[in-house]
């Protein structure tokens, strides 16, 4: 086919799936975004978290198009590497979103929110509402072996003060962030030990499933529950009092101001680099001492549903 | 020139005409002909491979011909399927049975054709009536006495020769226009088989017509009143127990002698 | 034994005394591992046999279970329903999103039994008519539904604020254990699809279909036509499912029942369903939803690491299906 | 046509013209099907048709190609393995983690292959002695392998340094196109399976044993080990896949190919394989891995928006079944 | 006493004492036994269901009876499966045929008995003569004069009749020992089932003794020598065609008269 010069600049997104609605945001904000710039945007997906054989698959089908930057959330930080590698020596800008690569510097630049620091944020604040109550905590994770769903993990046990294995920890369950398995892993839970008194979830759907649970079983009032994402329905269940805080990100942000930088470094102007921390903002109603937070009206305004 | 004397006098029930199916490079039916005659038991018989089984499957529906016209009291007929040629009250035996092994006697015998509560249960909720069912069958199982164990064991452990059983007394039991058999007495044994034979006469007797196919001379003999010879797809000859002897129908059949007139042209 | 043994000629009928035919019936070897299961938990830990508990497990079995009665119908025609969550959760964001919307939620439930009813007979009609493998189909209706799914959603979950949408939620008190109206609605269904299958000639002729397609259109079943109305009747189920469904959680969760339709098989073959078709029935399936919650609370009310279950889980559904097995061969 | 067509007594040898008998194999219809995909993307996209596009579309498969090998033989004995991606990973990892812990990578790769035979001869025993339904064996085996892999790895996934593991990644360009010795490989492996199905008594049983396994038992074929040979066969294709993996994506990831279980059926019966064992092959099923390659790629390069991929996808793969069908029916 | 005057002339090959299989409620065999001996056609027939396929599936090696024991040249055998009978020489055609229906005529013909190319491809790869197994598959289908459309065909698009030939052909080429035929000719056509009792007498004059299950008197009683009669699961007597006449055969078995002799005792 003949080269026409006309065709407008593609830009890939790559997201590591497409049924969270965290990613379907950020794709929002992307085609929006490259409507304004007036380039084309060619979005791919993994099938599932952890899918990099697509996500390689995807910068491979980029690369052939000509794209000019892809944006991606690496379903692994380190396998799409020889990929991205690829890509870059094409002269491709490849920025990592949400999630880092190792080494760091393998991409451009990252327009991330720090996974471990949002969970880190959400186990502070819920020690700090315990007050003082020796924690029993049960843990709803994501997608077992997926990278986001370890650091949450890990961070909230950190702003909790505990350590892996820590007796306080009752007991876990993958509920890959849907509302249904959360809910019927919190049941289970609450069945084995009635005296929890906070829940960690790993998003916001999960969190609606595990509150369905404790309200079921009378304890709304005695559990700590917490969650991660900033939806509009997340936000709109901490205004509730359905659960006690939620960790705001910005995924509309992250692909907005990272397509922007491709645009812009294609047009001959500076290259992204580094590490650009799109941030992370506790919502509540219930403020507590020393975890700096926003109430559900600012979150309603700023949240992405 | 017809060859059975008696050929024209009672109406003819059902007809084909031309009758060709080819499946790939074979043909299994060679634009053969077909009549059937009211209250007559016509025997159809042929080499294996002549395409007996293929032409009571263009019969029962089961198999649409490439070309050929069927004729059902005069009127043409096209079936999509059995089911059409069931509707019309004819009843088949399937040289493969056509059983559902994992099913009990009674629901294959009674299978397409369930008795149903009386009332609205049976109308609106198409309730089956199983305690009919199940006396009936013991019932058409006892007519043909066959040795069958329990009228609750599912079809497939049953015996070669009673499984047919089961196949016959569905086909005995439900024809309302004419019966097809194709070779009902194959897995039966020397009693059973006359049992199958009275069944025949019964049904013949009802006035309903039977289509035979039979590789046991004797029995095409005994019974029918017509016989059809069928080789290489075509019908050779189409003659009766008076005209022609066991031996000289086998010999037209296995082509030893050739057709005593171009029957297909009849 | 050896004077009802032996072979008498004539039509004979059973001599099974009572008690020996009810242990032959198909669904009694599944149901003995289900106790089994039980009473390990109820021995092992302290939580189990509590009403509470038992009420629970329930509970849990209800959406599962439901969704398992339309995989069973299909399987029993010899086909695999792989768009049966599929179907479940655009039923469920149908109603989330359209109630929220505020279309009366009684029409937003008979919407989403009319999509379910329609993508039942398109895949029916593909199964029947051109006779594609149901493998292939309801995969390519599966992608085509998560799509709509997607489109509709965008990714969001639609809490659950209706009455009428989150009824089957609802229920009494029964001696401690909460009893749903989910629960009841889910016997019931159980109830009408068994007395469908064993009690009316479309019953029949569904098993039949299933055991041998040929013989069936050979004896004039007109088999399309039920094939048609099994995965019809699936959807209307399916549907049903996401009706209960979101009496149970609190929204429609576009993300939910991602492994209905592996879960769903798998009950269908715990009890006793052959994949082949035309042998299996619904009682065996409701077993079978029940052994796998039992196995998932039992196992959590245990404690057994989250990395351990699946490896447990694993190991017992084995066991269970072997010990049927052998059951079966014993008697 | 006539002629031919006559009816002859005696034993006749068929008179098919070779080009007529070459458009009646079973896998011509899918490969019409690839080449009109092929043709369509040609047309409407820039890229598709260089070189370095297809060499894209062959890379990418590569994993699912070899795994889908093992499947097939699988569904070929009236089976199904949902174990098939597990195994491949657990593989994976194994090589990746003892080859970082300083394992030579000759015995990690031999170990991997070990143990892929061991779970192999595992859910073949289960299946052929135990005769317990192979999708109940594999998803059992499933839960034990993916726990495995977690225990093993503690969700770490391990970049893969050495060269032997890498291997297949490497390659040579031809004219433009980019040659991997892995896709070498997988065409070399399907040769293989190719000759073992059709030229060898082995393949004979196993279409037997697929098609009618009474009739094989009478016949004298010893029908278990036969099934438990398939099984370690398929497993052992299974850890070649996962080095073959390691070529392309350099890291042991415990999370992938969580979907290629029902990619792999999925192209399998794409290729013409029946479900009910015993039809299909295993070219089929290369064909149907690039059908489904094709697609993926074709709908990127097309900018297609993924949320409309799956749909399109899945009418697509409808699509292609049907013409199959409809193109088998009008010869 | 024995039935048979030259009954204790040539060697017992194969022996059977109180085999007994029960189904259930059921019981197929109720201790029968079972005699062959060397050189001869022996012919079971019984009505259906009396146990005459169960019979020969336990000497076979299909099935294992739960009570009684098998000799076989004498000494004492125990058959897990079909295999371990085969490899003694044991080649059965089963009433159900046990046919793989997609494969075709040449590798039913030699399945379980591929033959392998010569030398270290057919050795090690195990690669079989595909050109060796069709041309004797053409040979042994042409020995049969069957009407066989082509050889490459699936065994399912064959006629019943042309399918039963394959199975009879397949065993009438394997058998080393001897042969067991359960009702191998009654799909057959009056052509075919005389081919296929040429083909037993051929078989005999090999030196290969032959089982033989049919109902069809005229053909038991053209070819054996003795005749078991079963009936109600038990052996009722072994006579052969010299001591009682068709009628009289048929009598025993049906159980009009009764056995001559307490025959499962001799
Ligand atoms: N698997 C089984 N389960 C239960 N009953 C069985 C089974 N197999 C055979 N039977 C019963 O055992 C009896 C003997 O069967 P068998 O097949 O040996 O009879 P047969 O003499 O060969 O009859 P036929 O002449 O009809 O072939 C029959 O009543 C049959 O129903
Ligand atoms: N589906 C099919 N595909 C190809 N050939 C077929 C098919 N069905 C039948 N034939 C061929 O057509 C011919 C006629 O078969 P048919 O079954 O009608 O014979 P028949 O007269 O009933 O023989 P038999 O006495 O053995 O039952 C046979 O040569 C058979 O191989
Ligand atoms: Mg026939
Ligand atoms: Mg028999």
């Amino acid at each position: 086919a003949p080269a026409r010069a006309e065709e407008p600049m593609v830009v890939g997104l790559i997201t590591k799936t497409d049924t969270i609605p965290f990613f379907v945001k950020m794709r929002e904000a992307a085609t929006e975004e490259a409507k304004k710039h007036g380039v084309k945007l060619v979005a791919s997906t993994g099938k599932f978290d952890g899918d990099t054989e697509s996500q390689v698959a995807a910068i491979e089908n980029l690369i052939s198009v000509g794209a000019k930057g892809i944006l991606i959330t690496p379903s692994n930080s380190t396998a799409i590497l020889s990929a991205v590698k690829e890509a870059r020596a094409k002269g491709i800008v490849v920025i990592a979103l949400d999630t880092p690569t190792e080494p760091a510097d393998a991409v451009d630049a990252t327009f991330a929110t720090d996974n471990f620091k949002a969970g880190e944020y959400q186990g502070a604040y819920a020690k700090q509402a315990l007050g003082g109550k020796a924690p029993k905590i049960v843990m709803l994770d994501g997608t077992s072996g997926s990278s986001v769903s370890e650091l949450r993990h890990d961070g909230y046990l950190k702003g909790m003060g505990l350590a892996k294995g820590d007796p306080a920890i009752l007991g876990a369950q993958f509920t890959n962030g849907a509302t249904d398995k959360a809910q019927a892993a919190m049941e289970n839970l609450l069945a084995a030990h009635p005296d929890i008194n906070a829940v960690y979830s790993i998003n916001e759907t999960a969190a609606a499933g595990a509150y369905a649970a404790i309200k079921a079983a009378g304890l709304e009032k005695d559990i700590v529950l917490t969650a991660i994402d900033g939806g509009c329905a997340g936000v709109k269940n901490v205004h509730d009092g359905k659960t006690a805080a939620t960790v705001m990100q910005f995924p509309r942000k992250m692909a907005a101001l990272g397509l922007a930088a491709i645009v812009e470094a294609a047009k001959g102007g500076k290259k992204p680099a580094g590490f650009v921390d799109t941030g992370a903002e506790v919502i509540t109603d219930k403020p507590v001492e020393g975890i700096p937070s926003k109430d559900t009206k600012f979150g309603a305004e700023a949240c992405w549903g | 020139m017809r060859m059975s004397q008696q050929g024209s006098d009672p109406r003819l029930v059902f007809e084909g005409r031309g009758l060709t199916k080819r499946y790939g490079h074979v043909t299994a039916l060679d634009g053969t002909d077909f009549e059937l005659r009211a209250g007559e038991v016509i025997a159809i018989i042929g080499d294996n491979g002549a395409g007996k089984s293929t032409l009571i499957k263009v019969l029962s529906g089961a198999i649409r011909p490439d070309e050929g016209e069927l004729r059902l009291d005069g009127a043409p007929v096209h079936f999509k399927g059995p089911l059409d040629a069931r509707a019309k009250g004819i009843e088949t035996v399937y040289q493969e049975l056509a059983v559902a092994p994992a099913l009990d006697i009674t629901a294959n015998l009674f299978l397409g054709r369930e008795l149903r509560r009386k009332g609205a249960l049976g109308r609106v909720l198409g309730m089956l009536d199983k305690r009919a069912m199940r006396e009936k069958a013991v019932e058409h199982m006892e007519t043909l006495r066959f040795n069958i164990p329990a009228i609750g064991n599912p079809v497939e452990v049953l015996s070669g020769g009673q499984r047919q059983g089961v196949a016959v007394a569905r086909a005995g039991a439900f024809a309302s226009k004419l019966v097809i058999m194709d070779e009902p007495t194959a897995a039966l044994g020397v009693r059973e088989s006359g049992q199958v034979l009275d069944l025949i006469r019964t049904i013949r007797d009802r006035g309903l017509p039977v289509i035979l196919i039979s590789h046991n001379m004797p029995h095409v003999f005994e019974i029918a009143d017509r016989i059809h010879i069928q080789r290489l797809g075509r019908r050779v000859a189409l003659t009766s127990p008076k005209e022609h002897t066991m031996q000289e129908a086998v010999a037209i059949m296995t082509g030893a002698v050739p057709a005593p007139t171009p029957a297909a042209a009849a | 034994m050896s004077t009802i043994a032996k072979f008498k000629p004539g039509v004979q009928t059973p001599v099974l005394p009572f008690w020996k035919s009810a242990l032959l019936m198909p669904s009694v070897g599944p149901l003995v591992v289900l106790l089994l299961f039980c009473l390990f938990f109820a021995f092992t830990t302290e939580h189990f046999l509590t009403p509470r508990n038992l009420s629970l497990v329930m509970q849990q079995s209800v959406i599962l279970g439901a969704l398992a009665i339309g995989q069973t119908l299909v399987i029993l025609t010899a086909g695999i329903d792989l768009a049966a969550g599929g179907i479940t959760v655009l039923a469920m964001v149908i109603i989330g999103r359209f109630a929220l919307e505020g279309l009366d939620p009684a029409l937003c439930i008979l919407l989403a039994l009319a999509v379910a009813i329609v993508l039942g007979a398109v895949s029916g009609t593909l199964v029947s008519r051109l006779r594609l493998p149901p493998f292939i189909v309801t995969l390519g209706l599966l992608g085509i539904v998560t799509a709509a799914t997607r489109l509709l959603s965008m990714g969001n979950s639609y809490p659950i604020e209706n009455d009428l949408a989150a009824f089957f939620g609802n229920g009494f008190t029964l001696s401690g254990a909460r009893v749903t109206y989910g629960m009841l609605a889910l016997l019931g269904l159980y109830a009408a699809v068994a007395f469908a299958l064993h009690e009316t000639w479309w019953g029949r002729h569904v098993y039949a279909v299933g055991n041998s397609p040929a013989a069936a259109r050979l004896v004039g079943i007109n088999v399309p036509r039920i094939l048609l109305s099994v995965y019809v009747v699936a959807g209307l189920i399916y549907a049903f499912a996401a009706w209960l469904a979101l009496g149970r959680i609190p929204s429609a969760d576009p993300n939910a029942l991602q492994t209905a339709n592996l879960d769903s098989i798998t009950a269908a073959v715990i009890g006793g369903a052959s994949l082949f078709g035309g042998r299996g029935g619904v009682i065996g399936t409701l077993i079978g939803t029940l052994i796998i919650a039992v196995l998932r609370n039992g196992l959590t009310l245990r404690g057994i690491d989250p990395l351990w279950q699946d490896l447990v889980t694993g190991v017992l559904v084995i066991l269970a299906v072997a010990a049927d097995q052998l059951y079966r061969r014993r008697w």
